[in-house]
């Protein structure tokens, strides 16, 4: 029991930091804003270098099978500096193809994953937008070595500069719930597929895609046809605890940038940071980050061992919608004026922390989820032990 | 106590409603808003105009001021009504800020006479010359210098979110007129038109601003400005109060401003929209509304938004029996922006990413208003007296707390 | 419009605030904590003279037929005053015989009332804390010119000095919900009846109360037998609004001892409420007291014109229960070790409020109703008109 | 990074779990406690000694002092993890307050040879005599003064919130020892017997004395005391660390007082027991477990819990590395009390009446654990460094804000 960074923790930390201290600056975050395709090719192709997208991929495909844990620091960092990459997007995508892929999947598509050579992203949500079984509506219809896909996926993120999607369809007719969803590897450009962006207040891209009897080949399927939904929640799960650390790592660039800011703005004849008011807001500030910073990597360190950590991650995603939401509203209001107009960097993290904090689970179904593995499941629970049985 | 209106104040709220049933269709009330173009000038597109005037017939513009002026002589209770009603379908139809309460406290009978009746008939409109770079909460701390030379004051200086600068008749401007006097003791306010030379107004754009949101989002715009004054020389006859004693003319009018239907309703309103979206709506399969848990919360909201009414009902009921506030403004001034900030951070989780999605967005839920509003829902607490100065006001004057050994406390911005 | 205090709303708040300030001090609070019957006799008499008892009964009984927002004010300043008196429940009962009782019952035990020589109560919780219809299991079978009552009722304020207890009980066996019940009043000293105190932290008198075969006669039944729910309903929102006045009357003291502390408390050099720290806590607990006051006193002034207002009762209770307890927890800790002390007087009303704050109907009860009348109820809705149809 | 215990301490933790089942029966974690009879000396019922001789034999005392001292040489976290269980089942094994740690950092040799064994023993008990009725949380305001006569000191004064000072042996007492040095500069720590002639001890009942409350409720205790000092002679070798340099010591031994699992388990062991009363009773035809406002509201809580169990495992883990805290010690003193009321609160309106009732009450709920909890939780954000002054810490220590114009920031208890 060390819940602090070990030495090869912190290396990668600091050279992550080193890395994007150098080479994303606030200009390019903001470029990238006005961008098409809202990333940087450059810079995305200078951290497959630093090995970030093969990071926890298998050796095989050449990548350096690290734990789950290192890519949520390398998250943490590039949150922090707001880095301009699809890395969130390709990593939850990709991670279900090394963890649940067949060998032929992986060796097909995951060099060029590690090389930097492809951008991937997922889509699960349509109508519904929450993350339970019940709201995947999307037919895959088998037709000869293909399936079908028919249907439309909202909030679909980084679709335009994508190469592959990751989609989350019912592969059996009729079935309810859990049943009979399978996971496919889809092209892209894929015949039949069309998007329409979505303005968002994080001026990132999301879309709606459409898919109108786009062909998939059989040998995409992730997983087995009609059994994808435990795959889909270990997706979803990785995914979560790792929008969690790049929250964080937002989050507390932005509120250092407060603290900072009330040691040398004045008023009434001292720093406002003198104030105690401002003071305990501070100190709040910084508790909630660490708090949700805690609980993530928890999640994440629980996810590594192989243990549920299905109750971790949402633990964390609920105090982090929550927390770093009111950390980044606190650092504007710190800040007065000047933190609402777009020629101040502070509203390039508050933008991106509040959308993070409406994806991937609102805070009512992470914590209906910790509710149920507390209150359904039989036997007594304890804090600090695990639960009585997985949830 | 009676916490209803009276039979004649219900007849003129459904008056007005049936006006504005009538008269504001959406593009009108989306061509009046200063926040649906940001380059348009304020409420004077052709069809606001006509529709200014039609108001101003109906005798519901500048309610509480003598008639001698142009006004209707009527009560705050009246004013209150109508401005409630109008400001919920995004027609403002106040006189815009504090300048024209401090002309009728602290005017001269030929300002009154030119200003008030002018600014009833937005002929005339200011917008507000306080803040400045290093003058924020800390208000008295300004540098702007009026310097006196002959008849003239000759203004230097910078001003901060000058909101609307590029759209105002006049400007309504505090400045320093002696460098020597204590902070708040040196202090003067000036009335004078934009378009005297020297002026410069450059636009600072906020996180607002693209796309623009919708009507009556936030207390934020998509488009401030900064406005400098080089050499701009104003006849004295300018000056509003007396010389050096403008701080107390200057203060009188934010408290003003500090209560009031837009205040309340910008607070207030997202509580209206969740319920009669929830109500109304659902995604598929899944209703947030037959969610117990969210219910909870749409509750516990409302109960707040009550309060922030009460309160509201309060000021009115002192200003109407002719008291002063002790802290009563105060208070409404820190529960209403912070019960708006709750909603506003509530709503993100109960429609979770649609939230997100802003005015020109497909999927985005009425207009985009709760994305603008997660933007901008901050401001009202900081904007004209941040909670914090304001708690400190309850906690001072209401309870009679003593203050720390810290400078004296002041009337801040 | 004007929610302000009126010259006859002053006057009755004047006239109760000094008649217990001499009457009432915190030494007889005390003493009646250790009484076996929980309240002053004598105080109970001089009250009756004032003409509290009778205050909103008819005045064919002797009553003086004021509006209920007066009988508000007077429970704020008992509440206030911790004043050691059977009133809230009196009230309640009382009030339901008053409203909905039959002429011949008003006549029979209202001039006691009146007079001060009768003490009521009402029982209607049983096992299931929660204030719906479902929650009464207790039976009354009709027998002759009686009904039999069985059950236990359980958290009966004020049973053991009561000479009366309105009680409500299913008359239709089997019914279940709203259905089949009806309201009896009941001489506490029947046949079959007895009871066990509850030991609250409050120590108030609180009793579980068992009825075994207790003979009621039928003309004691308020209105037509097995519609009795709607006065209920009428009972409770009666019985919340008074107790929130109450306890609003109760925290107002109470913060106002807390604020008075900080002045004249020093540390550091200097009065602990010159801290910025103290100030926005002493700030925050006179907004929620403030709050509460508001949304009670409209509540008791819409029963009063007639309206409908459960909402509002509602509202009224579920602010109270959390803003008046944490109101009344900060005065506890302004005052530091001194007022966790028994010797000192802060913990009377501290004690009383949180025990208030967990009686009729807790806070997701009412918030659930709110809900109901918000959302379940088609039309739009606007803050500070009526809702689209009563609740 | 690591989460877990090692498989050694799972161990230990197993093996502490089975002593406890074979070991602690209700009757002897009552006689044991120390607030189920407010007379009787703390944990010297015969069954509670015998138990303490069976938990020394196993070398679960004084865990981390060392051996030639009487202790174990043993690293914190297993204290942690055996003081973890021995707190959830009622029995404190902790060596009772900051004295033992105080002694060990500034003591003599002949001082630890004496109190440490004996302290792990439970042959001596220190009570903490600190607070004075003017120095609370500005606690070197202290005026309690010890006198230099000879070899001796005689002290004088009065201390208050002497809990347990009616049943230890010995005082852990701050005093003036230089009425004329600045503030935090002439005071001193004496350890000496309490049956030292001049000491009179009388006591203070709190408001959860009647009926007593359960084991482990809150930091409040049913009976604290204050004790008044007459011409107390005592001689100079219990003088502990310098003269006039006691403000340190006894500052360190708070701060070590501040983190730990008896800290952490009051705070947020009200967790537990809502889960677990809730997923097991219902009240006839209700069950709050179904509800799923409440569910929403439990899990909320149950978040926070872990929050502030991570944050203790942050403070063990730093400790364990040897490294100092800046601001995580403080940090933990502030998110876990302020835990420990929300969820105390949240429970009030779960469970409603059954919330007031009583340990001897019929249908008290959990032997009324919720209700006294409801009485004192809030004590935790008040004693060993208010949540305000725990937040100036973070706030200054941590992130290294300025202090304003007051008098200098001291170390309060």
């Amino acid at each position: 029991m060390d819940v602090l960074l070990n030495d090869d923790e912190n290396l990668i930390v600091d050279s992550a930091r080193e890395f994007l201290t150098g080479e994303c600056s606030t200009k390019l975050v903001r470029e990238m804003e006005a961008d098409a395709l809202g990333y940087s090719r450059e810079l995305w192709a200078k951290v497959a270098e630093l090995g970030w997208q093969g990071m926890c991929m298998p050796e095989k495909v050449g990548g350096s099978d690290m734990p789950l844990v290192y890519l949520g620091l390398v998250l943490r960092e590039a949150g922090r500096a707001l880095a301009p990459i699809p890395l969130h997007s390709t990593a939850v995508a990709t991670l279900a193809v090394a963890r649940d892929g067949t060998a032929a999947q992986q060796e097909k598509y995951l060099p060029d994953v590690v090389a930097g050579k492809s951008v991937w992203t997922w889509a699960f949500t349509e109508r519904d937008p929450r993350f339970v079984p019940e709201a995947v509506q999307m037919s895959a219809t088998a037709r000869g070595d293909n399936y079908a896909l028919d249907g439309v996926k909202l909030f679909v993120d980084n679709f335009p500069q994508a190469d592959y999607c990751v989609v989350v369809a019912r592969t059996t007719a009729g079935s309810k719930g859990a049943q009979g969803l399978s996971l496919f590897i889809v092209d892209a450009k894929s015949k039949g597929i069309s998007q329409k962006p979505l303005i968002t207040l994080a001026k990132d891209k999301q879309s709606e895609v459409t898919f109108q009897d786009v062909l998939v080949p059989k040998a995409n399927i992730i997983g087995a046809a009609g059994e994808g939904w435990p795959i889909v929640e270990r997706m979803l799960d990785r995914g979560t605890a790792l929008l969690c650390a790049q929250m964080v790592g937002a989050a507390r660039k932005d509120i250092e940038m407060a603290i900072e800011y009330a040691k040398f703005r004045t008023a009434f004849g001292q720093p406002i940071g003198s104030f105690q008011s401002v003071q305990h807001t501070c100190a709040d500030m910084q508790m909630w980050v660490d708090g949700g910073e805690l609980l993530t990597f928890e999640a994440l360190w629980k996810i590594d061992q192989g243990l549920p950590a299905s109750v971790e991650v949402s633990q964390a995603k609920a105090f982090c919608n929550e927390k770093c939401e009111a950390a980044v509203r606190n650092s504007q209001s710190i800040h007065g004026g000047i933190g609402f107009m777009m020629e101040f960097d502070l509203q390039l993290w508050f933008r991106r922390v509040s959308a993070w904090t409406m994806r991937m689970g609102t805070s009512f179904e992470h914590r209906a989820r910790i509710a149920h593995a507390l209150i359904d499941i039989p036997g007594e629970v304890t804090l600090g032990r695990p639960l009585p049985a997985a949830a | 106590m009676d916490f209803a209106y009276s039979a004649e104040q219900e007849a003129l709220r459904r008056e007005v409603r049936q006006f504005i049933k009538e008269n504001v269709t959406p593009e009108l009330a989306d061509e009046a808003n200063p926040e649906s173009d940001v380059e348009r000038p304020r409420g004077q597109g052709p069809m606001a105009a006509a529709l200014y005037k039609k108001i101003y017939d109906r005798g519901w513009l500048g309610i509480t001021y003598p008639k001698e002026y142009g006004g209707q002589g009527g009560d705050r209770l009246t004013q209150y009504i109508v401005e409630e009603e109008f400001t919920r379908a995004g027609i403002n139809i106040t006189l815009g800020g504090s300048g024209a309460p401090a002309i009728m406290a602290a005017g001269t009978e030929e300002q009154k006479q030119y200003y008030i009746p002018r600014l009833i008939k937005r002929e005339v409109s200011f917008c507000l010359g306080f803040t400045e770079p290093h003058a924020g909460a800390d208000l008295a701390n300004l540098r702007c210098s009026a310097v006196r030379d002959g008849d003239d004051y000759v203004i230097n200086g910078q001003k901060m979110y000058t909101s609307a600068a590029h759209m105002s008749t006049h400007i309504y401007l505090m400045a320093r007129t002696d460098r020597n006097a204590p902070k708040h003791e040196g202090i003067s306010i000036f009335l004078f038109p934009m378009d005297t030379p020297g002026i410069t107004v450059r636009p600072l754009w906020t996180i607002q601003n693209n796309p623009t949101a919708p009507v009556g989002t936030t207390y934020g715009n998509s488009r401030t400005n900064e406005t400098f004054f080089d050499d701009v020389r104003i006849h004295k006859s300018c000056l509003l109060g007396e010389e050096n004693k403008g701080w107390r003319v200057g203060s009188m009018g934010l408290n003003l401003d500090r209560v009031g239907a837009s205040r309340y309703l910008i607070s207030v309103r997202r509580d209206e929209d969740i319920v009669n979206w929830v109500k109304n709506n659902r995604f598929d399969g899944y209703s947030p509304a037959e969610n117990p848990a969210i219910r909870d919360k749409i509750a516990e909201m409302w109960i707040e938004a009550q309060v922030c009414r009460l309160m509201t009902m309060r000021s009115m009921s002192i200003v109407e029996r002719g008291g002063k506030f002790t802290y009563e403004g105060s208070a409404e001034k820190v529960w209403a922006p912070e019960h708006g900030v709750r909603v506003t951070e509530a709503i993100t989780q109960m429609l979770g990413p649609y939230t997100t999605l802003l005015r020109t967005s497909a999927h985005a839920i009425e207009d985009g208003v709760f994305a603008h509003n997660v933007m901008g829902s901050f401001q009202s607490g900081i904007n004209h007296g941040s909670v914090q100065v304001m708690r400190d006001q309850v906690a001072r004057r209401g309870l009679e707390l003593p203050s720390s050994r810290r400078p004296k406390k002041v009337e801040a911005k």
